[in-house]
């Protein structure tokens, strides 16, 4: 980056309230064209809210923002639009039953006039995937793209209008590592000529790989600014968090026979058999490109999803055509993929959320009578135990920081002890404290003689917590790597789809 | 809190400004108009044990309308399951016709019940297996429902000898008591108190409410959490189903004590509107009931006694609901002044 | 001064049972400078509070205008034994409580010897609304009627399923003529519209309904409301009404058959004379139209 | 295949789509509101407005056509009442618009007897008649399908392909659509979804005024008190059933509307049917088909809820 470089954008005193609540306190700082900054803060920091003010969504208080040398009290999404800056959101902002050139068409008058070219579009959409070596199908329609093409086409859009100022919110969260180089192999490229980029992430060593300077958010006021080159690992943190993390420390393997503890026979995704076998005290990863199998396995095993043929023992116990109810009652959790969607009911409390799976037992209801005080207990004890940062346990799920609904659902998936714990991207959009925390529950889990099937997109995640590591390409495991060979190429190597 | 009950106050008052208004073009009197309206609604003794009377149809719908829109369930069959759960009450009303009243009343209540919830479980089952959107299919229900009750009075139920289509006259065992002689109000409105109570206690008390919510906020979550999705919903289909049949027994059985072929001037329809001002929940739906019952009764009197015509009453209903309901409009116009007023800074 | 209410299941503008009604009120009014008061789209569910309404203001008479208000009259009644209660074809009869019935089938008879006489086809048609006794009534008069006329005819009819639904009607009207009803009884909104589309003969009903369509409405069978209402109110007035069951037809001069304004030159003379010969042969009392409500 | 040629046939063919064409109108304008994500349960409302304003319209300058805008206009104006609650007073729209159908089943009764009267005898205008197109209506089933309607029902079945192309192919409709999907999407690109919404409301009043007009100016020529009689609510279960698509819309209304004339024909049959049983025919059919063939259908992501803040 060029320190001569014209100033895209500076910030002064940018303030954000919610009713009494200020999300975002008195922010000031300054981005060059071409620069690369990450934005770190904890979950419910501000940050997002901070860059949706950049881009017309959020009108702050109080502070100005000047971009390309005019200054402004408030932008509105057409203004931020026409002043190049496009970003990309944590929940895409892609309508999914359109197709991709269809969605960028939206809004865009330069696409053709009453009647939008469909087709030029796509040929445009086309040649500037080319560019940046994406490979994307401008007629395909959206909600049939992986998550990872999703947000590929959400960048591209905000290139293909133009964006000199391109934010990206937590973008890595929903990609492998592969395709994390692969974005930013692209972000450097644009930043060479010229974009200025936002760039939030929780993962420290990608934007110490990435990143030109960072600025460091808490409970949204600016604690800091530094020059990548002038910083490490440890001060973020330590700005972030205003404490050091404590490293995870992994128990070694028992060095007891394994027994089993979920044995699958005849399964089919449909590619294939596949047999699983799961032990105690073990963690199982699996790794495998988005779409690979993963989300049905999980789903097999959860009895969301039916399969004929399928022999399901899970300690002794024949579960093969049981009820979803009955295998939570087994003691099988999970954190699903999609919190929003399978974990969560929005407008109910906290509290009501953390006890959605165990409101028939006891003490949360007697013969059908719920119990309000031992769920107000519980909630308790599960906030405090999982730092759930909110205002009160009575607020509704939906208004918590992504985060920290995290942490809720987490919560509830580990509060009755599982025999077996289907975790799924379980730290996704965490920030570095939850996600350690996170971490050592799993490995609290495993010591107890639990299993966890732990789906993971992080390679280094995987590596360091799994005592096995099941690979899966095309609805099938390419391979069960162990202790011995659970290496990065090995993993890498597999999930290409070799054998 | 009071805040609150004083803009529900100013809606209504500025609703009555604005029926004055099409009074006044009427040629009419509207405080004449309003005058009779308050004491034939709520003013006299009679007035108001019209107003419960009305009331108990209209919250008995609502409370199961409400429990419905809470699962997530957009029941609008009442209006077909109140036929239905009527003619069924008048069925066997008149089969047990000299029976103890201690056998017929409870006999006339399940039947309705059955019969209203059965009418509703068709709408369920057709959703739950084939995927049919409940809103066409209780529409159509409700059309099927009083041709089907037509031909019923027309034919099989038909009272011996009657010019009519409509049953016998129910006899004094089978009817519902009123409360107190001399005036229409009877024990419905313990039927309805009673379901209040249940339906308030079972939402937010009882598991099985806990997970209504649930499955009508996110079913997909309740699935996770291992509920049965299937369970629940055809169960809101049937508890609303039944409280509407009861709600044609009452109407049956306490006020036209038999059944007829124009049983219902639309409850089932104005429950909807009762059920959601009363916010979905079966305390406000009683209310709410209420509320509108008076408007209704007081509504129709302003036609009786100040000569206001009828169309004018639903217009001045309508009113009132809809200035309820634009109870955000204060603040826009304040957000609207803010914006275009210019700011004088110093 | 004698003060009159009257309450009604639809509107009074519906050129129709209600308009009839409504008729017969202002008639009243006008006879004998009553005081008067109506309420319309009363349901019945409204009916017997909206009676007990006007009792307790100290109406002397309440015309409770519908067959299905019956049941309330009675028990308002009970209630005010000083008010008088007329209900449009009541069970029963109390000491307050008399009936009127609605006479218009006779002049059914004679719109169906007119369908009868004038049908090319020999197919003729009525449409209604719901199968309530005093359409069943008409309907029935009406076929017996067009039988005395031609033996051979075939009449035709449909029940909408509702009271009020124009276009509905206009299509059941229309469905007939296509199975070759050439003359068609409107008794409701609509029929008169297929007449003119399909070009066929109507009969208008309960009010001269020429003007809406004056190249084929024949005539209207006309119901006024207003002898009854008036020699009622006059009764209750002088104190010498009594409980009864007050029948204004064709005798009486309230059921009349319309001006045919210059389209009787389409019906058969001799039809004509027939038809004028049954009218007179009821109005003075040598005929009997038989009333029967059963459904076919 | 006698029966193609058959005279009572080619009637109930012609009948089914003259009692399509109301609904289909209404169901037209159903569509729109629902695809930009209001759910307009106040067609009936709309319908029974344009109804009014149309026989209005054309009694006082003796015009038709004059009547049909005129019903255009007051029915979109009916709309947007609704849409006003929806979109600036986040209203529920159920609410709404149930309460507005109510409230406009009296205004128009109320308004008739202000602009004609209570004694005066109802006047009929001469109402659109079927256009005469000579041989083309006696082609087997496409005649009386095609070839024996009014001018104003050929407007609804081209509003019918119309409706689809702007749906489909312009921006408008492209934007609509965003706007009933994802409204926040449309928003971060610059769309103004409030103001699309209500633009998708004016037309979606305009289209079920011209339903309205065409029962009081091509059915009847005449207005009667709630001439409608629920047709704006069986448009709503018809434009589900179609899937909220145009084309669907037709072959719905136009089975609902067979439905209907075939039942007024067997009434004709010397078959001993009760009479209820085959008045319920359109609705059993309606349901069987709802269950038999179409079964779940997409609504809009956000159709019936209120934009987020801000
Ligand atoms: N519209 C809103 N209304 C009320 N509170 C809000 C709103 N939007 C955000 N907040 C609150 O503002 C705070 C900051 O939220 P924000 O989403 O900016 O955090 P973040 O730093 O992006 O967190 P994460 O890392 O979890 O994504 C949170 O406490 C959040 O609950
Ligand atoms: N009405 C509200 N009240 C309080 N907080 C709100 C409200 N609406 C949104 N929020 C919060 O605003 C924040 C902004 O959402 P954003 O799209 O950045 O997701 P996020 O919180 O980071 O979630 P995720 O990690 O799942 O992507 C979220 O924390 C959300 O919970
Ligand atoms: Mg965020
Ligand atoms: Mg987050």
């Amino acid at each position: 980056m060029n320190p001569k470089a014209e100033v895209a954008l500076s910030l002064h005193n940018v303030t954000v309230r919610f009713g009494t609540f200020t999300a975002v306190d008195g922010i000031s700082t300054t981005l060059r064209a071409g620069e690369i900054r990450a934005v770190l803060g904890e979950n419910g920091a501000g940050k997002s809210t901070l860059m949706r003010v950049l881009a017309g969504q959020v009108t702050p208080a109080s502070g100005q923002i000047t971009a390309f040398g005019t200054s402004y009290a408030k932008l509105d999404a057409d203004l931020a639009l026409s002043l190049g800056i496009g970003m990309v959101y944590q929940h895409f902002m892609q309508v999914p039953q359109f197709t991709v050139a269809e969605n960028f068409c939206l809004g865009l008058p330069r696409t053709g006039g009453v009647i939008p070219n469909l087709r030029r579009t796509a040929a445009e959409i086309a040649a500037l995937a080319a560019r940046y070596g994406f490979d994307i199908d401008p007629n395909a329609r959206v909600e049939t793209l992986s998550v990872p093409a999703q947000q590929r086409v959400e960048i591209l859009k905000a290139l293909y209008r133009g964006a000199r100022i391109l934010i990206l919110d937590e973008p890595t969260a929903v990609l492998s590592p592969d395709e994390a180089q692969g974005l930013f192999a692209m972000v450097r490229a644009l930043a060479a000529e010229g974009t200025a980029v936002l760039f939030i992430s929780h993962k420290l060593h990608e934007i110490m790989d990435l990143c030109d300077s960072v600025t460091v958010i808490r409970r949204g006021k600016l604690v800091g600014e530094r020059q990548v080159a002038d910083t490490s690992e440890a001060e973020l943190s330590r700005l972030m968090v205003g404490s050091d993390i404590p490293d995870l420390t992994r128990p070694p393997t028992l060095s007891v026979a394994p027994t089993p503890l979920l044995t699958l026979r005849g399964l089919n995704l449909g590619r294939g058999p596949l047999d699983l076998t799961l032990h105690k005290g073990e963690i199982f990863g699996i790794a495998g490109v988005d779409g690979s199998g993963q989300i049905e396995l999980v789903e097999t095993i959860m009895g969301l999803r039916r399969q004929a043929g399928l022999a399901f023992d899970f300690l002794g116990q024949d579960l093969t055509g049981a009820s979803i109810k009955t295998r939570l009652a087994a003691g099988i959790a999970q954190i699903p993929e999609d919190r929003h969607k399978s974990a969560m009911v929005a407008e109910m409390s906290v509290a009501d959320n953390l006890v959605l799976d165990r409101i028939e037992q006891p003490p949360f209801s007697k013969s059908g009578w719920i119990n309000t005080p031992a769920i107000t207990a519980e909630a308790d004890r599960a906030i405090a135990a999982f730092d759930v940062r909110m205002q009160a346990r009575s607020q509704p799920m939906g208004s918590l920081s992504g985060g920290n609904q995290q942490k809720v659902v987490l919560a509830r998936a580990l509060a009755q002890a599982p025999q077996l714990l289907l975790a799924v991207y379980p730290a996704r959009g965490l920030d570095l404290g939850a996600t350690r925390f996170v971490h050592q529950q799993l490995l609290a889990r495993r010591a107890a003689g639990a299993s966890v099937l732990l789906v993971s997109a992080e390679l280094e995640e995987l590596l360091s917590l799994s005592d096995r590591i099941g690979v899966m390409f095309d609805r099938r495991f390419a391979g069960i790597l162990t202790e011995d060979d659970m290496t990065m190429a090995n993993l890498g190597r597999l999930m290409a789809g070799a054998a | 809190m009071a805040k609150h009950i004083l803009g529900q106050l100013a809606a209504v008052v500025i609703a009555f400004a604005l029926s004055a208004v099409l009074i006044l073009l009427a040629g009419k009197d509207p405080l004449l108009a309003f005058g009779a309206m308050a004491q034939s609604a709520l003013g006299s003794a009679n007035g108001l044990s019209e107003t419960l009377l009305r009331m108990v149809p209209l919250a008995l719908c609502a409370i199961g309308i409400s429990l419905s829109f809470r699962a997530g369930v957009f029941n609008t069959g009442a209006e077909g399951q109140l036929y239905i759960g009527g003619v069924t009450a008048a069925a066997i009303g008149t089969a047990l016709a000299g029976t103890d009243a201690f056998i017929t009343m409870p006999a006339m209540i399940l039947g309705a019940a059955i019969a209203g919830a059965f009418w509703s479980g068709i709408a369920g089952a057709l959703k739950l297996r084939f995927g049919a959107d409940e809103l066409i299919t209780t529409i159509m229900l409700n059309y099927i429902a009083i041709f089907f009750v037509g031909f019923l009075l027309h034919g099989p139920l038909r009272a011996d000898g009657s010019a009519l289509a409509q049953t016998a006259r129910l006899t004094a065992e089978a009817r519902l008591p009123v409360l107190v002689q001399g005036f229409r109000a009877n024990w419905g409105i313990f039927l309805v108190i009673l379901a209040a109570l249940l339906a308030s206690l079972y939402l937010w008390r009882r598991t099985g409410g806990f997970r209504l919510r649930v499955v009508g906020q996110n079913p997909t979550a309740a699935l996770n959490a291992g509920m049965n999705l299937q369970k629940i919903t055809l169960g809101a289909f049937l508890v609303s189903g039944a409280l509407a049949g009861i709600a044609g027994y009452t109407e049956v059985a306490g006020v036209q004590r038999r059944m007829i072929e124009n049983l219902s001037p639309g409850y089932g329809y104005t429950a909807i509107i009762v059920a959601l001002l009363g916010g979905t929940n079966p305390i406000g739906a009683v209310i709410a009931a209420f509320f509108f019952a008076a408007l209704q009764v007081g509504a129709s009197a302003m036609e009786s006694t100040a000569g206001v015509p009828s169309s004018l009453a639903s217009v001045t209903q309508a009113l009132v609901v809809l200035c309820l309901l634009a109870r955000n409009a204060p603040v826009l116009l304040r957000n609207w002044l803010a914006r275009h007023t210019p700011k004088t800074e110093a | 001064e004698v003060k009159i209410a009257m309450i009604l299941t639809g509107p009074i503008t519906d050129a129709d049972w209600n308009s009839v009604g409504y008729n017969g009120l202002k008639a009243a009014e006008d006879a004998l400078g009553a005081t008067i008061a109506y309420s319309e789209n009363v349901t019945d569910a409204d009916a017997e509070r909206i009676l007990r309404d006007y009792a307790s203001q100290g109406y002397d008479v309440i015309f409770a205008h519908s067959f299905s208000f019956g049941d309330a009259a009675l028990n308002v009644a009970e209630d005010f034994p000083e008010t008088v209660f007329m209900a449009a074809t009541a069970q029963e009869l109390t000491e307050n409580v008399g009936t009127y019935s609605n006479p218009d089938y006779q002049g059914a008879y004679l719109a169906g010897m007119l369908a009868a006489g004038t049908s090319k086809t020999g197919t003729v048609g009525w449409v209604g609304g719901m199968p309530a006794p005093n359409m069943l009534a008409n309907l029935n008069a009406y076929a017996a009627g067009a039988q005395e006329q031609n033996p051979d005819v075939n009449v035709l009819h449909t029940f909408i399923g509702s009271w009020f639904d124009p276009a509905k009607t206009k299509e059941a009207a229309i469905a007939q003529t296509e199975q070759g009803a050439d003359v068609l009884s409107a008794q409701g909104v609509g029929v008169i519209d297929a007449a003119i589309s399909e070009n066929v003969w109507a009969l208008g009903a309960m009010t001269d309904q020429n003007h809406l369509g004056p190249n084929v409405v024949l005539t209207s069978v006309l119901w006024d409301l207003g002898p009854l209402v008036t020699a009622v109110a006059k009764a209750v007035e002088d104190g010498t009404w009594t409980s009864q069951e007050w029948t204004y037809g064709i005798p009486e001069g309230a059921i009349k058959l319309a001006d045919f304004h210059g389209l009787d030159s389409n019906i058969p003379a001799d039809v004509l004379a027939t038809v004028n010969a049954k009218f007179d042969a009821i109005a003075a009392g040598d005929f009997i139209v038989p009333l029967d409500t059963t459904q076919h | 295949m006698d029966f193609l040629t058959d005279p009572v046939f080619a009637g109930f063919l012609a009948a089914s789509v003259r009692l399509a064409i109301p609904i289909l109108l209404a169901a037209l304008g159903g569509i729109f509101a629902e695809r930009a994500g209001v759910l307009n349960i106040g067609l009936e409302g709309q319908m029974l407005t344009g109804a009014l304003a149309g026989y209005a319209g054309a009694t006082l300058t003796q015009n038709l056509w004059f009547g049909v805008i005129i019903a255009m206009v007051a029915g979109a104006m009916a709309a947007l009442v609704l849409a006003y609650y929806a979109i600036r007073l986040r209203a529920n729209q159920v609410i709404v618009g149930i309460a507005l159908n109510l409230g406009l089943m009296g205004a128009t009764s109320f308004a008739y007897r202000l602009l004609f009267g209570v004694d005066t005898p109802r006047q009929r205008v001469d109402s659109f008649q079927s256009l005469n197109l000579g041989a083309l209506a006696d082609i087997p089933v496409l005649g009386p399908l095609l070839f024996r309607l009014d001018a104003l029902s050929y407007l609804a079945l081209a509003a019918v392909f119309v409706s689809w192309f702007v749906l489909a192919r312009l921006r408008i409709g492209l934007n609509l659509r965003a706007a009933g999907e994802h409204p926040e999407a449309a928003k971060t690109l610059g769309l103004n979804v409030p103001r699309i919404r209500f633009g998708a409301m004016a037309v979606a009043g305009a289209l079920a005024g011209v339903g309205g007009a065409s029962l009081s100016l091509a059915a009847t020529g005449t207005f009667v008190d709630n001439m409608t009689a629920g047709r704006g609510y069986i448009a709503l279960a018809i434009l589900i059933l179609g899937q909220r698509h145009p084309i669907g819309a037709l072959a719905s209304a136009l089975l609902f509307g067979a439905a209907e004339a075939l039942q007024l024909r067997a009434q004709l049959l010397p078959i001993n049917i009760p009479v209820q049983f085959l008045q319920m025919l359109p609705y059993v059919l309606t349901i069987a088909v709802l269950a038999g063939l179409v079964g779940r259908s997409r609504a809009p992501a956000a159709l019936g809820k209120p934009l987020s803040d801000d």
